[in-house]
């Protein structure tokens, strides 16, 4: 394989139709380094010596045939697209005396090591599965013995079960925002336990507005929940029979006194 | 007492081991004694002849395989027992004594529990009225006691606040049972969200609100900054 | 290491036991022999030996009983395994055909995850963002948590660079499932050094350049100082 220019239509047909399987499968591939390696194969050398110009065409290649075909490809393997473009440009043109940073040559270089390092991961983590295996290949005691029946309880927890409980904390406390203000709010309970105890003080009508507890009534937020509250609560004890309600016309005041016979 | 020299197992009775042994040959005597050996060994439960014999090569004869076996341990720290009509490796009986780390029961800590080491993992030095305030719940004296017992946590030095409260700190055999080289290395909560460990949820505005300025001390609360 | 009569331990004719054993005075390296082997037969995890230590006799030393027993287990149907700095009985992995009835059903790793396994245990200790570089692609949660949750890897100590990261390392866990003494006995871990695979740049044209001065040093190189 030379570091000439790389020519789309000298591709053989096998080739192409390489590049095409390589394309309609880009969801087997592990993001474009993994693409790189696989077609870095297709030069047939060793990764030390592979040509980091040819493979940059060969990937541009790819993302230009995944255009045509009109797949997409997710942003990572366009960044390396862009990325290996500078890179061609870089390794083509006489360097610029006045840009700084690596040479051409040297970002190949740190992808040809990139490239050959992942290779050599995937060579260990193969060979690393190939290895006998515990409960596969050789195996553990079968029965753990016991022995003096002594029982001394001993608690256990793992690491896990320490940062999962911990986060289960934390995270409550993330969501305390979305929890609702109890402050503000008078349950229909309060209510109801409150207005048992002063209903039967009241043997005449009297207006509901005026069994809001102190501290309920100039809040706005509270002085309509304890509205709410002791409205409902009302209808309970009209309900139970403990008590009467009216109301003399639309948005006049709402009375209650206890129901005079008991 | 056996007295074969122990690394080469089948030298009295076996004859060489054969380079190719023929398809209907048994192994050598040798090699059936491993067999045995591995299987009583690797099973959970006492194996009898009839399921060794199922298990090894066709033509093996277990039960004479049991009985070389059965003298190779003869003295030994665990000893080949019959139990009913099946074999099984066993401790021998004067070792007993050594065994009482196998009698030990275990359980799992309760949550409160775990929340409250947790807690004081993630924050030491702290107060427990810090980690009631952490919890949202009151911490039960049985809890402190017990993780104290366990010897996970410690009293640490008094805070220098009113009332000069105990601290709780983490101790040496905490990080031990961890395989923590420092309380340091706890990873933060960031970390555990993108470990996985951490139910991710759809978050309002602030995608990981990590401010915990509730304790606003110089504990381990830096871990959470980034 | 107290200094016990040499009793030959390997003696097959196991001394009578002393009825009533000195306070003091070890027991015969027979013995003790017997009381490792025991212990290690009684547990299906591996035993360190500062745990044999405390549960044998005072005045004990059970590496050397160590050493007399693994050689006395050597070709035999199981063996005396080291990993990392504990021990533990293992059935020969030639025998393992025998064993389908104990085989349990591994669970299937992706492909991502047998990498990123890999990566961690050559490169520990690692962090996410340098598996991330090495595999040219994010390391999605799941695998972490999968690898952690079958206590393979685990966090080990924050890295001291900006961020403080933390890193994960493998466990003993892994080693024992892999049957590995220790990460240095990785398949492959030299070659992939003296290549320098294991640097988190390309070197020099120096094949062993001694020193690594870059962030890289904090990974399996170390393993090779000392």
């Amino acid at each position: 394989m030379s570091e000439d220019e790389f020519q789309a239509d000298v591709l053989s047909v096998s080739e192409r139709m390489a590049a095409e399987a390589l394309v309609v499968d880009v969801e087997g591939y592990e993001g474009p380094l993994d693409l790189l390696l696989t077609l870095s194969r297709t030069q047939k050398v060793d990764l030390r010596q592979i040509s980091v110009l040819a493979l940059a065409e060969q990937y541009l290649l790819f993302v230009e045939k995944a255009r045509h075909l009109r797949i997409e490809l997710a942003a990572d393997y366009l960044v390396m697209a862009a990325w290996l473009a500078f890179l061609k440009s870089r390794l083509l043109l006489p360097p610029d005396p006045s840009e700084d940073g690596p040479s051409g040559e040297e970002l190949a270089a740190h992808l040809a090591f990139q490239l050959e390092r992942l290779q050599a991961m995937r060579d260990v983590a193969a060979k690393l599965m190939a290895r006998d295996q515990k409960g596969r290949d050789f195996f553990a005691r079968g029965q753990v013995e016991v022995v003096e029946r002594r029982r001394r309880i001993t608690y256990t927890a793992t690491l896990l079960d320490l940062m999962q409980g911990y986060a289960r904390i934390r995270t409550r406390d993330e969501f305390r925002p979305f929890v609702m203000d109890r402050d503000a709010v008078m349950t229909m309970e309060a209510a109801l336990d409150r207005m048992r105890g002063l209903i039967g003080f009241a043997g005449d009508w009297t207006d509901i507005m005026s069994y809001l507890p102190e501290g309920w009534v100039t809040d706005p937020a509270r002085r309509r929940s304890a509205t709410a509250a002791n409205f409902a609560a009302s209808l309970e004890l009209v309900k139970a029979g403990s008590i009467e309600m009216r109301q003399g016309e639309t948005f006049a005041p709402i009375q209650i006194r206890r129901k005079p016979n008991d | 007492m056996t007295d074969e020299t122990e690394t080469e197992p089948e030298t009295d009775t076996v004859p060489p081991v054969p380079e190719e042994e023929s398809l209907f040959e048994a192994p050598p005597m040798g090699e059936q004694e491993r067999m045995v050996e591995a299987v009583l060994f690797a099973s959970a439960e006492p194996v009898t002849v009839a399921e060794l014999t199922a298990r090894m090569p066709h033509g093996s004869d277990p039960s004479e395989a049991l009985v070389h076996l059965r003298k190779r341990y003869e003295g030994r720290g665990v000893r080949v027992v019959k139990v009913g009509d099946a074999y099984a490796i066993r401790t021998a009986p004067d070792l007993g004594y050594l065994m009482h780390k196998e009698t030990v029961e275990a359980r799992k800590l309760s949550r409160a529990a775990i929340e409250t080491l947790a807690i004081i993992a993630y924050h030491q030095p702290v107060t427990r009225a810090e980690i009631e305030e952490i919890r949202g719940v009151s911490v039960s004296r049985g809890t402190v006691d017990q993780l104290i017992e366990m010897e996970w946590i410690r009293f640490g030095r008094r805070r220098m606040s009113p009332g000069r409260p105990v601290t709780f700190v983490v101790t040496q055999g905490f990080l031990d049972h961890f395989g923590l080289e420092s309380a340091r290395d706890l990873p933060g909560l960031k970390e555990l969200r993108s470990a996985g460990l951490l139910e991710s949820r759809p978050q309002a505005e602030t995608p990981d609100a990590e401010e915990d300025d509730d304790m606003g001390d110089a504990g381990q609360s830096e871990l959470f900054e980034e």
